[in-house]
Order: structure tokens, then sequence, then C-alpha cells
């Protein structure tokens, strides 16, 4: 049980990675690839964010920020920021490929009638 | 008092996981439609229930608010596709194809 | 963290994934997608990340699963199966899937065990941001205080990536630059069909709470969770509302796509200038402690406070407007006519 | 008013500023965008030049972004390397913009402002990859870079959408790789900073999470420069590209990339990790050499002269791969100057595909026809490229081959020093068949015979940056010893 705790987290967060990258390669239909590629993204904030998790520690807001400015702030009490910041980035840069990805796929869709790469592939020889 | 919490949360998300099974085989789209839905129900109230696990749901009622909000847009947005395309339940549809030859709208 | 949802949400979100992979209805899929958007949004308010599940619950679950939407409604709906080399597809995904798969189990041994608080990652940078931010930004949000400052070049190049991202999909699929008057009017018969009178009422009482919440959320983003990131995706999802309730010409006459594009250009052009001011009073760049020179009745501290508030409205006007201007194209395939 | 400590920053800054001002500025008025393109890349090859001065003057300049120190806060760090780098990239970028101008006006009419934003910005992300110390910014850098160029591809149209929604999908797995090799780093260390990892670093070698990160980390950047068995999108993006943007990304992205690798080789990992114990050298090596004969081969096959020369893009990177993995200070000092050659030469190549494309309306080798008559001073400054490429001695390209034999001999990697030799004679067949088709072969039947073809030069804005640039390429050559003393010296990790 105590091992099981210790690291399921980053067990599962390959498991999500997995079903991404099948996603991305195995499946021929662009919207899938597309899923695929968000499930994968989506997978490593789960890694990242499970990095910055601490026992017994709350959100990473000081209390009584107002008032008390210099009241001691013990670093146990909050969990890490860090990973919070990046992973920001990261869904942020994941909306932005989404949505490059999709403008994509539908001029695909306009060009060729298809969202199936083995169709657009015959279509283009 | 926090097991309670945290108790009534599992039992939540145990339903949640109920519900799931409805979203994924559901027959047709607009069941899944109204299983996500309920998901996202129960997600604000979870929401709100890690909040006083936390001790500060000032914090987290926010997060509820804007995330109730999208859910509405979500599920307008996929009811505009119905007021379109009529077809609830197209052939080939689901885990598994049923036809190979299908064409929707 | 509360392990007890965390094992749970996992397994939830592990059976999301691979249903929406397997459907093959494109849009359930994109449905079930956003089921799993809800529950990773959980997952990070779980782990005590209240400002990404906020963003989580504002993008994956919101914006995103619209955006997927609008291609599966201008796209085709259901998967196609494969003519020929289904099996060896199917091999070669598996096989790397495998092997990467391998490869990252086998370094999680090496891993400090999930939450422990003397890992390497709680104990080199982050006891500093976390004592630090009240003494040297008076930020009582370390996210905020980090991203905004401590960090805040890393997310400049973010809220670029955003602009990019929308000039990308107006170069792909938009016509840029059409004004109003150029809108061909449509038919009126077609489009009363399409008009809900309930959804409309309610959109109208819907919006300007909608919009006055991510105000806050933005200017508030200080003190709690939120920030102009997630303030302006709200606001973004605002004029979405508008578009999807009445139709994309009713939200232009609110906000044309150029000036959407104007904005756009403008929040990072804040983002950046605040940065370029610093350097030309003579400090570093992004180093708003200067401009307390310039900003009435302030020390460098709150001036790192007021300078980080200017640069979060600079990202949430871009974020409006990319959002506005990713919906718009994608919902009407590049026409900005009537939408979904 | 600037002070010259903050030179580092202007490289970047000047173009980000630029990229928003053209954006508005070409909204009002499309004429607009060229000149301000022009300020924007002119004012940072200044910036980058003055700072390689700085550099070369004073040594390692560190720069702190929002004045916190490093490890907290985000750091540029210029040293040897990518001051050069820097230069080399700015000044790549800045050719190919005022080339750009007719083929623009061609081929995107109605995209004119897009363009050139989203052409400056690639600039920007390029230059912070190079210039960063931070190995979380790197990241989000990349993906600027990722991002504008999978939009200037896909604004080729056609087949062009197809090959960018490929690169889409495996630049995105390439990206996510390095992020993930990023995070491992991360959790077993607890810095971004790369100067701090690589002093952490020490007392973890033997761990199975510090190996998985430096191949998630390697494999991110070998995705991401085509490396061969991963460089099936290439290809297609690049030929089908607007030729404006193909003579921009394809002299950069693979060059930046590499670049990328050496600093996560030497800078974030260690060159005592890579070289001592990991035990995959001469396997890169290997796989370098499979590259450049693939590449090689690959490029004999094509009849179109723009994907030949894509695939010859392929057979270079296996060039500079596995200089630096022989792990000699020859094979790096070669490896890292031919980024430099060969960024300038690919682009004096993509330069003068650009302008075959403008003036026969296509980029089959049959496009070349004739050439020589109509186009002297173009034929002459390409054949200073092509001659390059080959290896011959006063031009850049004979150089860094040079160094890269040499090293390959000091290693005792021969299969290596064969593929090199092996690459040299393809090309030289290669550049030479395409001499043959533009001297002997008569433009079309219809032209008559004998007859003199009246000179057609290309547009002087296409016709200068070549021109200058096969300029460079000839002074580059001259002066190698001159950079490899000054900055490539400096810049190979000591102890090897």
């Amino acid at each position: 049980m105590e091992i099981l705790l210790a690291k399921y987290n980053y067990w599962i967060y390959v498991a999500l990675m997995m079903i991404g990258i099948y996603g991305m390669i195995a499946k021929t239909n662009l919207m899938k690839k597309i899923i695929g590629m968000s499930i994968f993204q989506t997978a490593i904030i789960v890694f990242y964010v499970s990095i910055g998790a601490k026992k017994g520690a709350t959100i990473p807001i000081i209390e009584h920020g107002h008032g008390a400015a210099h009241a001691a702030v013990r670093v146990a009490d909050y969990v890490n920021p860090l990973p919070h910041v990046l992973m920001l980035t990261a869904i942020v840069v994941g909306v932005g490929t989404l949505g490059v990805a999709l403008a994509i796929a539908m001029s695909i869709y306009k060009e060729y009638g298809s969202l199936e790469e083995d169709e657009i592939l015959e279509r283009l020889e | 008092m926090d097991t309670i919490f945290i108790a009534s949360g599992v039992a939540v998300l145990i339903l949640m996981m109920l519900t799931l099974y409805r979203a994924i085989s559901g027959p047709t789209a607009i069941d899944r439609l109204m299983a996500v839905n309920v998901i996202g129900t129960k997600t604000t109230v979870l929401l709100i229930i890690i909040g006083t696990v936390f001790h500060w749901v000032e914090m987290f009622v926010d997060i509820a608010l804007a995330y109730a909000l999208l859910n509405f847009i979500v599920t307008i947005a996929t009811s505009r596709y119905f007021q379109h395309h009529k077809n609830l339940c197209p052939v080939g549809f689901g885990l598994r194809h049923r036809k190979e030859e299908t064409k929707n709208d | 963290m509360i392990w007890q949802f965390d094992f749970l949400i996992l397994a939830l979100g592990v059976i999301c994934a691979l249903a929406s992979i397997s459907l093959k209805d494109l849009l359930s899929a994109a449905i079930v997608f956003g089921a799993y958007s809800f529950l990773m949004c959980l997952l990070w308010t779980e782990m005590g990340a209240v400002d990404v599940a906020f963003t989580e619950a504002a993008v994956g679950a919101g914006v995103s699963t619209v955006f997927f939407l609008a291609a599966v409604f201008h796209t085709s709906r259901i998967v196609q199966p494969r003519r020929r080399g289904r099996m060896l597809h199917k091999l070669v995904g598996l096989a790397a899937a495998t092997g990467i798969g391998i490869l990252l189990i086998s370094a999680t041994a090496d891993f400090p065990n999930w939450a422990n608080p003397n890992s390497p990652a709680s104990t080199h940078l982050s006891p500093f941001y976390i004592t630090e931010t009240i003494p040297l930004t008076g930020v009582p949000n370390i996210v905020t205080s980090v991203l905004a400052d401590f960090r805040g070049f890393d997310t400049m190049f973010e809220t670029a990536v955003i602009f990019v991202a929308g000039l990308a999909v107006v170069s792909i699929l938009g016509r840029y630059g059409r004004r109003l008057r150029d809108y061909e009017p449509s038919p009126v018969g077609e489009d009363v069909a399409h008009q809900s009178p309930i959804i409309q009422a309610a959109c109208r009482i819907f919006v300007p709470f909608m919009q006055l919440f991510a105000l806050y959320v933005v200017a508030h983003g200080h003190h709690s969770p939120g920030g102009g990131f997630q303030g302006g995706v709200i606001l973004g999802a605002s004029f979405i509302l508008v578009a999807i309730s009445y139709d994309l010409r009713v939200m232009q006459r609110r906000l044309q796509e150029r000036r959407a594009m104007l904005f756009s250009s403008l929040g990072v052009l804040i983002y950046s200038g605040i940065g370029a001011l610093c350097l030309l009073m003579g400090a570093n760049f992004l180093d708003y402690s200067i401009l307390h020179t310039i900003l009435p009745a302030t020390s460098p501290i709150m001036a790192r406070s007021h300078g980080m508030l200017g640069v979060e409205v600079g990202v949430a006007l871009t974020v409006m407007s990319i959002m506005v201007i990713i919906y718009v194209n994608v919902a009407s395939y590049g026409k900005s006519d009537r939408g979904l | 008013m600037i002070s010259p400590e903050q030179y580092p920053v202007l490289i970047v800054v000047i173009p980000l500023l630029s990229a928003f001002l053209i954006s508005i500025l070409g909204g009002m008025d499309k004429r607009f965008c060229y000149p301000a393109t022009l300020l924007a890349l002119g004012g940072s090859l200044a910036a980058a030049v003055a700072t390689l001065c700085l550099v070369a003057d004073h040594g390692i300049i560190h720069y702190r972004m929002g004045g916190w120190a490093p490890p907290f806060g985000i750091e540029y760090v210029v040293d040897y390397l990518n001051a050069l780098v820097l230069v080399v990239v700015v000044f790549v970028a800045f050719m190919a913009a005022i080339a750009s101008k007719v083929s623009v006006e061609e081929e995107l009419p109605h995209k004119i402002p897009q363009f050139y934003t989203l052409f400056v910005l690639l600039t920007t992300g390029l230059l912070g990859m190079t210039i960063t110390g931070d190995a979380f910014n790197l990241y989000v850098l990349m993906e600027i870079a990722a991002l504008t160029n999978y939009a200037l591809i896909a604004m080729g149209r056609k087949r062009a959408l197809m090959a960018s929604f490929n690169y889409v999908v495996i630049g995105t797995m390439g990206a996510c790789f390095y992020l993930l090799g990023v995070g491992h780093l991360y959790i077993m260390t607890g810095s971004l900073n790369m100067a701090d990892i690589l002093n952490i670093l020490p007392h973890l070698y033997g761990t199975n999470a510090i190996l998985v990160a430096a191949i998630l980390m390697l494999m991110g950047a070998w995705i991401k420069m085509a490396f061969f068995p991963m460089h099936g999108w290439l290809p297609n993006a690049y030929t089908y590209a607007p030729s404006a943007t193909s003579s921009l990304v394809a002299p950069l992205m693979t060059k930046v990339s590499v670049y990328i690798m050496i600093r996560v080789m030497f800078s974030v990992l260690g060159a005592v990790y890579v070289f001592k114990v990991l035990p995959v050298k001469e396997l890169i090596v290997w796989l370098a050499t499979a590259a450049i004969i693939a590449g090689s081969l690959f490029a004999l096959a094509q009849k179109d002269f723009k994907k030949m020369l894509t695939y010859l893009i392929v057979a270079e990177v296996g060039y500079m791969v596995g200089g630096v993995w022989l792990a000699t200070a020859q094979g790096i000092t070669g490896a890292i100057l031919h980024i430099v050659n060969d960024a300038v030469m690919t682009l004096c190549l993509f330069l003068f595909a650009a302008i075959v494309v403008h003036k026969t309306k296509g980029h089959q080798l049959s496009n070349l026809q004739g050439l020589f008559k109509k186009m002297p001073i173009t034929m002459a400054a390409f054949a200073v490229g092509a001659l390059s490429m080959i290896g011959v001695p006063p031009t850049a390209g004979f150089f860094s081959k040079w160094y890269l034999i040499l090293g390959g001999i000091d290693a005792g990697q021969w299969q290596f020093v064969v593929a090199l030799l092996f690459s040299s004679l393809v090309n030289a067949v290669l550049f030479f068949r395409i001499f043959e088709i533009a001297y002997y072969e008569p433009e079309s039947a219809q032209h008559g015979h004998g007859e003199s073809v009246a000179i057609d030069e290309a547009p002087l804005s296409m016709l200068l940056p070549l021109v200058v640039v096969a300029i460079t390429i000839i002074l580059l050559g001259l002066y190698s010893g001159e950079i490899v003393t000054t900055f490539i010296q400096h810049a190979v990790p000591a102890g090897i």
C-alpha cells in the first residue's frame, strides 16, 4: 500500500501518455490525432503538478497576506508553486497548438473533403 | 469533520463513475451530452468539497463559478449542433463500426 | 493533496482518455474529451494547484471543447474505418507507446515519493518563492508573483504564443481585414429558425455578470486564484456565448474581428512595453521596481505589484481577443458569417 | 541611454516589440510591413553584432531578467558559442527578409501583415532559444518558433497543409519530449536554470531518471532537427512551403535545433555525462553516418529541386550530429563551424530556389534549363553556394568538412569519414548535374537554336541578398581560422 500510494501518480501519468502517443501514431483520423495530442500534453501537466504536491500543505496563497505583512511564513504549509506556473504556460501552449491544429485540419477537409489520412494520401497521388 | 467531506466526495466520485458509463456507452449523443453535463455539475460540487477540505472555501468558489459558466457554454454549443444536424444516432457509431459506408448529415 | 480523490479521479481520467480515443463518433469523442478536462481540473484542485485548475476550467473544459465542437460541426463526424494496413499501424503505435511507457516507468523508481515534502523540487527553489513573495513583491498569491514577476519573461512569451496561435488560425483559415459592411446579408428566414428566445434571454442576463466576473478575476489575481489569463478566457467566452446564442454577426457588432486583432497586438504590446519601459529607465528588462519613480506614491515593492497588474491587463486583453478570433474563424470556416 | 550590458536582451526585445507593431501597422496599411520588418531585424542584427564584440572582448555575459538572481529568475547567458549562433540567425533572417518582398507579394498577396508578423516572431523565437540560460524558457520559445513555423508552412495551401499537419503532430511530440525531459531534471534537482542543473547533476549521474531525462531531451532535439530516422516530416514541409518561408526556415530551424542539442549536452547534462557515462557515442555516430548516406541517396533520386535541397539538409544534420558525438575537439569544432557555414550555404541555395520559383513558377529540376544565360549573376552566386556544399577549398563548406574529417580520424570513426567523402561526391554529382541543365540545355524548344537569350536578372531585392550571401560564404571560408580561434575553441568543453 505504501509503495503503491507513493508512486501511482507517476504511473498513471505514464498510462495517459501512452494513450496519447498511441492516439497520435495509430489513429488515422486527423481529429483523433489532435485528441491524442491533447491527452499527451495533459499527461505532462499531470506529471508536473504531481511534482508540486506536498503532504499537509495548502494552496499556494499566503494567508493573511494583507494585514501582518511580516508574519512568519512556514515553507511546509504551502505547496510548491513553481510547477503550477510552468503548467499554466503549458496549458496555454496546449490551447494554442490545439487551435492551429484544428485550423489546419479544417482547411485540409476543405481541400480534400476528408479527415482520414489514408484517403487524403490517396487523393494526393 | 474532514472525514465526512472526504467520504461524501468519494461518494460523488463513485456516482460520477456510474454517469461515465452512460457517457461512454450511451446509444445517442444526447445521452452523452446529458451524462457529461451531470459530470460537470458534480465537478462543481466536488470543487467546493475540496475547498472545505482545504479549509479555505473562498478561494475555490471562483473556480467553481467560472466552471459552471463555461460548462453552460459548452452545453449550448453542443445543442446547436443538434439544431443543425438532426441526426442523433448516425450509423457506425459508438466504440465499434457498425457499417462500412456511412454518410452523416 | 487528498489521495482518496486523487486515486479515483486518475482512474476516471484514464477511462475517459481511452474512451475519447476509441469512440468512432467524433462529436461524442469531443464531449467525452470535455469530461476528461473536467476531471483534470478536479485533479489539479485536489493537488492544490488552484491557478492551474482555474485555467483548465476556463480553457480545457470551456473554450477548447467549444473549438473541438465547432471543428467537428464543419467537418465529418464519423471516423471511417481504415482501408489497408490497419494492423501494422496499430502495432507501430502500440510499440512506440509501450517503449516510451517502459522507459518512463523505469525512471519513476528514482523519483522521490509523491507529495514528499523533502523532495529536491520542494526544497531547492520553491522555499525562496514562498517566503519572499510578500517581502519582495507584496503579492499573497505566490503563483501570480512567480508568473508575472520572478518568471515574468516566460509569461510574456506565453502571451506571445497565444497571439501567434490566433494569428496562425487567421492566416490559415480566415480572411483577415473584412469590415462589418463587407458581410453579405443572409436570407432572413434561415436565421430566425435557429434562434431560441429562451437561450437569448438567458444570454442577455448572463453576459454582463460574466464580464464583470472576468474583470474581477483579472483584478483580484494577486489575492486569489485567477489573473490575466483566466480572466481573459472568461471575457472571451462571454463573447463566444453571444455568438452561440445569437449569431456571429451580432457578436461582431460588439467586437469586430479587425478590432480584436488590434486588441490582441495591443495586449502583448502592453506587456512587452512595460518591460521595455523598465529597460529605458535604466533597470533590467521587466524589472518593475524601477517604475516607482513614475508611479505616484509607491515604494519599489508596491511598484512590482502594480507592474504585475499592468502586465495582467495586457495578458487579459490578448487572451480575450485571441479566443474570440479563434472561435470566429473555426466556427465559420474563416468566413465570419453565421457561425454555429 | 541604453548601456552595453543591456545589449543581449535587445536582440530579442527589438523584434518582439516590432512584431506587434507590424501587426498593428499592417492592419492599417500593408505597405508598412516590409520596411518595418527590415528595421526590426536590422536593429536586432546590430545588437547581436555588438554583443558578439562584447563577448569577444570581455568573455561570457550574464543578464538577469527582471533583476532576479539566476536560479530564481530567468537568466540570459551569452557565451562564445551562442554569440556566434545569434549573429548567424539574425543575419540569415535579415537576408531572407530582404529577399522575401517579391515572393510574398506574388504568393501570399492577401496575407502580407500576417506573414511578416509571423516571420519576425519566428526569428524572435529562434533567437530566444539560442540565448536563454533557462531550460523551461527554452521550451516556451521552442513552441513560439514551432507555432509560427506551422502557420508559415500551412500558408502554402494544397500539399503544404498535409505536410504542416504532420509537422504539427511530430513537432508537438518533440517539444513535449523536451518538456518531459526538463520535468525529469526538475524532479531530481529542483532547478530549471541550466548552470544550476549542471552543478547539481554530478552526484545523480548513476540514476535511471537522469538517463531517461537525457534520452527524452535529446529525442526532442532530434525530432526537431529531423535527424535521420525521424526526418519524415521535413522534406514535404519545406518543399511545399511558400518560398519566402522556406528560405527562412530551412537554414535556421535545423541549425538552431543542433545548437540546442549541443547546449543540452554541454550546458545541462555536462560533457562528462554524455561522453563518459552514456554508452551511446558510437551508436549515434553510426546513426549520423546512416543519415548522411540516406540523405544523399534520397537527394539523388529527386526530380524536384527544392525537395532535393531538403534531403541535403537531412544529410547535413547528420554531419553536425556526428561531428558533435565524435567527442573530439576537432569534431566539435567542425560541427559548430558547420552550423555557421551550413546556415549561410542553405540560405544561398534556398534564396536561389525562391528566384527560380519567381522566374519560372515551379521548382522542378527542368525549370532550371537555360538559366545561366538568362541570369548570369544569380547563377554565379548559386555556384558559390553549390561549390561550398560540395566542399571546394576557398569556400566555407570546405573548412568545416575538413575539421569534421580530422575529428573522425582522431576518434577512429572511419565509417563517418567515408560517409562524409561519399556525401561530398554525391553533392558534386548533384550540383554538376544542375550546372549542366542550367548551362547546356536550352530553356525550351520554341525559343529556337543558338539565339542569344536576353539577360533577365532576378529583381534587385532578391539578387542583392543572394550576392551578399555568396560573398559571405567566401569570407567565412577565408576567415574561418579567426572564427575558430576567437570563438569556437572556447566553446568546446575542456577535458575531452
